[in-house]
């Protein structure tokens, strides 16, 4: 487990100075184009609609059969019948539509969806995404997100640039099984947000107060910042 | 009951709570089986069923949360095996066995551990997995109403694997909130086709019926 | 075309003691069991509906999206969105629905389908089937034969027993390109009813006033008749 | 028409007139094309485009019924390439194009001369035909009813290719006898969800609206 030695308590004692998942979720929802279709996995890719102003007309698709979902007003009382794919309740907004399965994965796997927002366990320099396992720390299982992420137009990952403790997350080689290989745009995590082109990652932006060096001691590939 | 035996492949619908096919599997539960293989998309709503031992295998795509211990030691001490299938083949692969086609050709799963003893095929030089057909000898499923040949109608998100499976299976059992005359579900808002179903049972506790 | 030698003018001189086409409609419609759902090709199966009796219950599938389809009443006016496979408008009982062409196909190559009946060109030893040709005589195209051949529980073919210049259409190998390979259980034609197991085929009945000979003679393989 | 280009593939929805998208194509034959691919279920509407000299190939499962001497004519005389694909197979390679599969696995054609050059796999056992998905650049397609994201519903037998058409294509262009607000298409009866659309036209004559 070579990237153990990787643990940087440095960067977690000034996490006051890196985004919050807030942050990251509302960064990631001001790079979300209006009349962009949005499939949005679970972990802070479910705080971005919430960024999402009212004026900006943006979609978002659930994997159970559902384009247009909205969350539920305060008023609504909810319906068992109408969840996201986390299965909380949710509401449908004026426009929105509902499906079975097999014709919500035609949309997914048939490029129709403009944006994935997924969360992950390890992103390579190649752009494999891990964001399940099946050892004794089992998260959920594979769910529709293989299908999510081979088959969106762009792949967004919104999450902490390391572990609880400091491990590597962005890696030469993904250690967990893929959930699918040489997927992943871009990455925004509490550090920077940094988007691939093939093997090459740059560095959009850096959180405040976060520096070059600290960014790269944190990740397993080389990262390049413009002009740098 | 009448359809189930022991040993039998039961596909069963819903997304979590919606359009699950509650009464159907507590039914099921009542009866008792052996060696039953469960396909639904998630197994958290079998704890009942595999505790008691009436399960072998379960094929689904996202078996439970992370903070299912309980349903993990179940599945574990009863000795289930979990086949996951990513969702989106899980569905085709049904919809694939009901429409008389000979599986799946996709690029899910390439490069992963799901691409395992899979057949590839090159179509105009790109490479797809061969996802076999899945079949099922009988398919619970739930709908907002039905009427006596089978057509079904779901509300919300209820719809999800419910057509697919009613497809995929030799036989197939629909629990509705309501059991309407012929002609009361439009004909352009039927979900499930009646073709696909053999039999309709109503609910006894319509809990989740709405003004629709 | 070694067929041609076996025009028998004989039996179309006898015409009045066969089955019109009428009959072979009527004959089929009292084959078919309350509950089953069954396509219907055109040409003379399109005259099976009719004499179905009211109270039972035979539910009518078409390729274009129908299952439950009626003839338009007299007081109804057609609506120019709801046709049958041929084009012709028509009605939709209670209890039916629609569907786009996708699952139309689902149903019929699925199995689902519990009788086919359609009419054909040629029809082989084996079960073979020809219903359509690219010659001069063009007869439309392959449409959704192929699928509802290939895909329906029991597949029976409705149709004269030989063409208007008396030419055998029940033949060793068919000539014209095949719809599906080995697939037809019945024929009903204006002379007999025939039913295939493998290569053998029996005679269920014959139409009044023809013999054995005759319909030995009109038809190019052998055919079983019980006792003789 | 800006979408419209020399040499492209466009789907055209309908089933003889059903769900036929009349002023579309009427405003294809006024704009004038060279070399246009047109997959459709009939081939019998487009005899203006043919005569035009339009069309160079065109892909359907049905052409023209045995009376139409001379349509056949004009597709003789125009030198237009008529390319048969059996009706099932056609819908499932127009669904397998929008849905991202490689294809479709099919016995539909074993046997007969449409397995001629295809590739073909053997799944558990038993032989399927490989047929290609079949893409378009544009669809053209009919609805009784649309909204401004493209939402579209249809009556009776209306639906049937448009739904597979505008999946398959990359650009998709309907018309509607009725463009209605958001969300006067109710969720639950949207045939064509409008992620699936791409523009939405008003007919002129909406000749065949009904009460609905």
């Amino acid at each position: 487990m070579q990237w153990f030695s990787a643990m940087m308590p440095g960067i977690r004692r000034n996490i006051d100075l890196a985004w919050t998942r807030n942050e990251i979720a509302a960064r990631v929802a001001s790079d979300i184009p209006s009349g962009w279709v949005v499939n949005i996995g679970v972990g802070i890719p479910t705080l971005v609609p919430e960024f999402i102003p009212n004026e900006r007309e943006v979609l978002f698709q659930s994997e159970n059969g559902i384009l247009g979902m909205v969350e539920l007003g305060p008023q609504e009382s909810p319906d068992p019948e109408l969840v996201d794919a986390g299965k909380r309740p949710i509401a449908v907004r004026p426009g929105g539509c509902f499906f079975e399965s097999s014709l919500s994965f035609s949309m997914i796997r048939g490029g129709h969806i403009d944006l994935g927002v997924v969360g992950a366990l390890q992103i390579s320099r190649a752009g494999d995404i891990a964001n399940w396992r099946t050892d004794e720390k089992m998260i959920g299982g594979i769910g529709g997100a293989a299908d999510v992420c081979s088959g969106v137009r762009n792949l967004w990952v919104a999450m902490l640039h390391t572990t609880d403790i400091g491990e590597h997350k962005l890696l030469e080689k993904c250690s967990y099984p893929l959930t699918a290989a040489g997927v992943v745009d871009r990455v925004y995590s509490d550090l920077a947000v940094l988007e691939r082109n093939g093997d090459d990652w740059h560095v959009i932006s850096l959180a405040p107060g976060v520096t070059v060096a600290q960014a790269r001691r944190v990740t397993g590939f080389p990262i390049e910042v413009e002009g740098r | 009951m009448s359809y189930v035996r022991d040993a039998i492949t039961i596909a069963i619908g819903g997304f979590g709570g919606a359009g699950f096919p509650e009464e159907l599997v507590s039914a099921l539960e009542k009866r008792g089986c052996r060696d039953l293989v469960i396909v639904s998309n998630n197994a958290s709503r079998f704890e009942n069923l595999i505790n008691s031992g009436a399960v072998s295998r379960i094929i689904c795509s996202f078996p439970f949360g992370g903070a299912s211990v309980t349903l993990r030691k179940s599945i574990e001490d009863a000795g289930v095996e979990l086949q996951l299938i990513p969702q989106g083949t899980l569905s085709e692969c049904l919809r694939a066995a009901g429409s008389g086609l000979g599986g799946v050709l996709t690029r899910v799963g390439l490069g992963t551990s799901f691409a395992k003893d899979h057949q590839v095929v090159n179509v105009d030089g790109t490479d797809f997995l061969v996802e076999p057909p899945l079949t099922a000898d009988l398919a619970f499923v739930h709908a907002e109403r039905a009427d006596r040949w089978g057509n079904l109608s779901m509300r919300g998100t209820a719809r999800n694997f419910n057509l697919v499976m009613a497809m995929a299976a030799a036989t197939t059992v629909a629990e509705a909130n309501q059991v309407v005359e012929l002609g009361q579900i439009s004909p352009d808002r039927c979900d499930v086709p009646g073709i696909f179903v053999d039999a309709v049972v109503q609910c006894n506790d319509a809990r989740d019926s709405k003004e629709y």
